[in-house]
């Protein structure tokens, strides 16, 4: 009955299929065998990437849970924990970018919440090809309200994040959303069925015929008619899920459940036979019992929707009743729809017959890890790949250029239209180089920050992973807090294709060896494949998101100038360094070359230092150096400042000037201090051997560089500012 | 010419409007109001478009612009001929 | 005094405007519930930001026929203090206590930044810690801000000296720049004839810690406790504005 | 019985959507297009409410609920008979 086709619908292989039969003893009936299908698809079972992820290091001191639930934990003190994770919703977000994003929003915030803890923070980190092309300008319009539509709405700021521009997002943007949760640390959930005779409750919107994935569709009866009923994409309800947030956490707080899931990916099929397996039970369920929005939905249907806000809730048979009238106050139904039972199966019936009888073990523990071949590229960019580059005869020109290149412009025509402040914790607002949030009721901030330059991981995907670590966490620390963990979305193209799985490969231990290095667990993540069109694969993508902890938010740093006559420091050391640069790629029109160098050790030694020296009191602003290098960074500290401060500033090294200001040496960070303290900044920075020079003074209208004595551009503040403000706005115009 | 096009989702897929207007009925006492969708209305003033050229005009722009053809399908008709 | 903040589905800076008049202003607060009956003997009641009902219909269109809400125009009606912020005050323009009613800002874009007003009126219940001209940093976060009401209405509340706060620049003057949303006559929040209640887009609550760049906002709540301290208030009768539904 | 009412902005109430979507129709090239008006469309399903029932619960509920009398009117027909 099961034919070869139909397993390519499935997209099982053959030796897969043998697996499952040897698993259940039998042939998999039709909705038996979509099951397998989602559950062992990469997406749900890591199929590709289970071998490597193992490399991450996800212990430490702070751990209350790393990977393997829906959200990793950590520990901060007082009794509370943090709950964070991020999700992509690519190829969503380009069939339909407002509701694409809008339920990657959705989904993880379910993600949060499941675990009992409430949402305070979201960040997006978007990819899209340039806005230059309407086509791209209508995807990232979509994208960004879709993302404004959903958090808004539900009452989750969104804090930050970043947005890059490449042509090799044009078929295919990037959708990556990161939550952050607190909770009680007594008060965490699992998504753990326990206790044969335990009620599974279902709570939220009605199952539709929506996202049952067209890769997993099969069989005569799904002909043209029923796929045409069957949109790939899901409308979401962020009110509903409002409603479901306020009454999960109501019931949480009152202890009334067992163990909670959210239906994602794979919806009830996945939720059900994962709550089983983790708890180590098997699940009955009736399918007649699941409210349904639309008539004659086959159990194959029910099963496999991807219906959004939905969640699965197991409580014992007393307290069943207290759940459904906390549900109730929030207009919400809380049918039950099964039980927990010895056994470990899941048996799931429909109009009084079994159609599903398979063990949760195979579906949700047994789906084969790949260890698939992998070739690194024929030829791999080195240094010498650049071929000489012309200097450019007007600085002032190239620096304007820069600032008002998409990916390094202002990106408030972007979280403009987030509701960045809702909930009244966020201190610092988006456009620092961290997200910052107040904790109420104690003194601690928590800081966010998403990094991931996938010029850098093309050229080199370890360099490049190594890389967005660092960044990530440098930072943190430039606002003055400490990073604790990490998640991270690892966005790769097709892994059947030993290159693709060469990146993916390399950038895991990049990550890996960066996160060990600065002593960060790995708590949880994601990882998307395929993300290729038109047989053109992304340039890897690894998106990295750390959260770091201040002890005391009153010491918290801007990265603005503060006021006139304090110096200007460079912590770190200028190299000649142009590969992979924002600068080469404008003003050279090339990707190439070798990415910046990353020495973990010295890196770990800068951030070291910054703490300490923000600690004694010493630093008045700090901004780390990034996309446009250092005269893109002193640009970004005048206009975050106090009126608009400029600065002076006069440099030693003995190199091309364009690589002086706009190769993207890594470890270096533009530090301000009091004139008064600058001589104990230098020493400590020498104790903890850290380069740091006094570069200059901020003051004045203008951002004025020299080398050597010899001015290389001298930029009015606010004509830089306009390039900058302006760039993106500009695109988004309306034409009358 | 005057047209109208109405622009609504798919009958398949949620209208999470339409259902949060249809409780909110019910809670008023509606009772006879079984279902609610909700969906966007356009009139459009040509000019200088006759008939014919209105039949292939006005689709190709609930197609190109106003309806999302993933989520969405169109209806429309003249209200007004000239 | 106690304040009195309405939880509707969907509100989402009910949690906010309670922290900040308990925790801030240090005055009794109670949450009070949309489908309760029971006023808790506020003094004065807050309709907080958010999305009630998904704002679906209309910003704040479903929420004004919960049952809390009748008892919210009585008490309004009866003299009692009311403060919309935001879809508080969306909903105080569908339930008719204010004149005028929102539609879409004139850029169509969800507009979520610092802005600035100034006090037209500082002789209100709701502006009395501040000076006539004074201005305030207040963010505002909303979709459907942009204030409108028919010339007939809009002179009468001009008249009447209701308009209590309008966009402004940060020297005070009142621009086209600084009206974000497209808000007739740069309105930004409108009192009743009375003097009661008060509607307005801006967040105050959002602007009344250091921590979080503004403490502007209190200067709305530090007036509303001036007034209500200093004297119970009158419940003297008022006449319905504007009169419709229902 | 299936109705569909119709609520747009009265004509004196500057409608900010309906000008973004015939600018951005001029900017495809679509000149014919003089003027749009956009608003909102609810069909709703009736039960068991006669055409004479329906013509007093239909506008009530117009009124009431789905549109703003300050800025909206109304206009609503039966479309489908029962
Ligand atoms: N890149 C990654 N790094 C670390 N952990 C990961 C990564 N990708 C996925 N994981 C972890 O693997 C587990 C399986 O994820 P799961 O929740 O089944 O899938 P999904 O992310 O689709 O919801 C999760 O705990 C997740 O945090
Ligand atoms: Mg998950």
């Amino acid at each position: 009955m099961i034919d070869k086709k139909t397993l390519d619908q499935h997209g099982l292989t053959e030796d897969e299929y043998g697996l499952i039969v040897g698993m259940i003893g039998r042939e998999p009936n039709l909705t038996e065998l979509g099951i397998f299908s989602v559950m062992w698809s990469e997406h749900c079972g890591y199929k590709s990437s289970r071998v490597h992820l193992k490399k991450l290091p996800t212990e430490g001191k702070h751990v209350v849970q790393g990977p393997g639930e829906n959200a990793g934990i950590l520990d901060i003190g007082d009794g509370q924990v943090i709950v964070f994770k991020i999700e992509s919703h690519n190829h969503p977000s380009f069939i339909e970018p407002y509701q694409g994003a809008a339920t990657g929003v959705g989904g993880i915030l379910r993600d949060i919440f499941t675990m009992g803890a409430r949402p305070i923070a979201v960040l997006d980190s978007l990819r899209f090809g340039p806005p230059d092309d309407p086509k791209n300008r209508s995807v990232m319009e979509g994208v960004v309200s879709g993302i404004a539509g959903y958090g808004n709405s539900i009452g989750v700021p969104t804090v930050g994040g970043e947005v890059y521009f490449n042509p090799c997002y044009d078929l295919n943007p990037l959708v990556n959303v990161f939550c952050l949760g607190l909770a009680d640390k007594d008060k965490i959930f699992y998504a753990k069925a326990e206790g044969a005779g335990n009620k599974v409750l279902y709570v939220g919107a009605k199952t539709g015929r929506d996202g049952i994935h067209g890769a997993t569709m099969a069989s005569a009866e799904f002909g043209k008619e029923t796929e045409h009923k069957r949109p790939n994409v899901q409308v979401g309800d962020p009110f509903k899920e409002k409603l479901l947030l306020e009454a999960c956490l109501e019931v949480m707080d009152r202890g009334r459940i067992v163990g909670i899931q959210q239906m994602g990916a794979a919806g009830l099929t996945c939720s059900t036979t994962e709550m089983a397996a983790k708890g180590g039970m098997g699940i009955v369920v009736d399918l007649d019992k699941v409210p349904q929005r639309e008539a004659g939905m086959t159990p194959y249907e029910i099963l496999l929707s991807e219906s959004q806000e939905r969640m699965l809730i197991v409580a014992s048979p007393e307290k069943v009743a207290a759940v459904q009238e906390v549900f109730a106050k929030w207009d919400l139904d809380a049918p039950v729809i099964g039980e927990v039972v010895e056994g470990g199966r899941a048996r799931i019936s429909f109009k009084g017959e079994v159609v599903v009888d398979i063990p949760v073990d195979a579906v949700v523990n047994l789906c084969p890890a790949y260890n698939r071949p992998s070739r690194a590229p024929a030829v791999l960019p080195n240094p010498a790949d650049l071929p000489p580059l012309p200097l450019p005869g007007d600085y002032a020109d190239v620096f304007l250029k820069l600032l008002a290149s998409p990916t390094i412009a202002d990106k408030e025509w972007v979280f403009r239209q987030y509701d960045h402040m809702v909930q009244v914790n966020t201190a610092f607002l988006p456009g620092a180089d961290a997200a910052l949030l107040r904790i109420k009721g104690s003194k601690k901030a928590l800081a966010v920050s998403l990094d991931g330059n996938s010029l850098y991981t093309r050229l080199d995907p370890k360099t490049g992973a190594r890389i967005a670590v660092a960044e990530a966490c440098r930072n943190l620390v430039c606002v003055g807090a400490r990073p604790v963990g990490v998640t991270n979305c690892l966005n790769f193209g097709n892994p059947e294709k030993p290159e693709v799985m060469w990146q993916f490969e390399q950038a895991v231990d990049g990550m890996a060896e960066a996160c060990r290095a600065f002593g960060i667990p790995v708590t949880g993540g994601n990882v998307s494949f395929y993300n290729d069109t038109e047989g053109l694969s992304i340039h890897p993508t690894p998106v990295l998101g750390i959260v770091g902890i201040l002890d005391d938010i009153r010491k918290a740093v801007r990265p603005g100038f503060k006021a006139t006559g304090d110096a200007v420091v460079l912590l770190g050391e200028n190299m000649e360094e142009l590969g992979g640069s924002e600068y080469i790629r404008i003003v050279h029109n090339l990707e190439a070359g070798a990415p910046p160098a990353m020495d973990l050790e010295r890196e770990k030694r800068l951030q070291e230092f910054l703490l300490e020296a923000m600690g004694a009191g010493l630093v008045r602003s700090a901004h780390d150096l990034a996309e446009g290098g250092l005269s893109v960074a002193l640009a970004e500290c005048a206009f975050h400042g106090a009126r608009k401060t400029g600065c002076e500033v006069d440099l030693t090294d003995t190199f091309r000037p364009d690589a002086l200001l706009f190769g993207e040496t890594q470890s270096r960070i533009v530090v301000t201090c009091r004139p008064a303290n600058l001589g104990r900044f230098l020493k400590m920075a020498a104790a903890g051997g850290v380069p740091a020079k006094s570069i200059g003074r901020t003051g004045g209208r203008d951002i004025a560089v020299r080398q050597q004595g010899r001015e290389l551009f001298r930029v009015p503040v606010e004509k830089a500012y306009r390039a900058w403000k302006d760039a993106l706005p500009n695109f988004f115009k309306v034409r009358t | 010419m005057k047209v109208r096009i109405l622009v609504s989702f798919k009958d398949s897929v949620l209208d999470p409007q339409g259902q949060t207007v249809k409780n909110a009925l019910h809670t008023l006492g509606y009772a006879a109001v079984k279902d609610v969708r909700q969906g966007k209305v356009f009139e459009l003033e040509l000019e200088g478009a006759t008939k014919k050229e209105a039949e292939t005009l006005v689709p190709e722009i609930a197609r190109r612009v106003l309806a999302n053809p993933i989520i969405e399908k169109f209806d429309w008709q003249i209200i007004k001929d000239r | 005094m106690k304040f009195g903040v309405v939880q509707f589905p969907g509100s989402n800076c009910d949690f906010d405007t309670f922290h900040v008049l308990r925790n801030v202003m240090k005055r009794e607060t109670a949450l009070l519930w949309h489908k309760d009956h029971d006023l808790q003997g506020v003094d004065c009641v807050v309709l907080p930001g958010g999305f009630s009902y998904g704002d679906y219909l209309r910003s704040g269109a479903i929420a004004r026929f919960s049952p809390l809400m009748q008892e919210v125009k009585a008490f309004a009606r009866a003299g009692g203090h009311v403060l919309g912020i935001c879809n508080g005050f969306q909903i105080l323009l569908e339930l008719g206590l204010l004149p005028g009613a929102m539609i879409r800002n004139k850029n169509l874009k969800f507009l979520c930044q610092h802005v600035r007003i100034r006090i037209e009126n500082e002789k209100t219940d709701f502006t009395r810690a501040g000076r006539k001209g004074q201005v305030l940093r207040i963010p505002i976060a909303h979709f459907d801000g942009n204030y409108y009401a028919p010339a007939r209405v809009l002179k009468d509340i001009e008249r009447h000296r209701q308009v209590v706060f309008r966009y402004c620049d940060a020297e005070g003057n009142i621009t086209e720049e600084a009206n974000v949303n497209g808000s007739l006559g740069n309105i930004a929040g409108i009192r009743n004839r009375e003097g009661n209640v008060l509607g307005l887009m801006p967040h105050p609550e959002r602007a009344s810690e250091a921590l979080l760049g503004s403490e502007d906002g209190r200067t709305i709540f530090a007036s509303l406790i001036l007034s209500l301290e200093r004297r119970k208030p009158a419940r003297r009768p008022v006449r319905r504005e504007r009169a419709r539904h229902d």
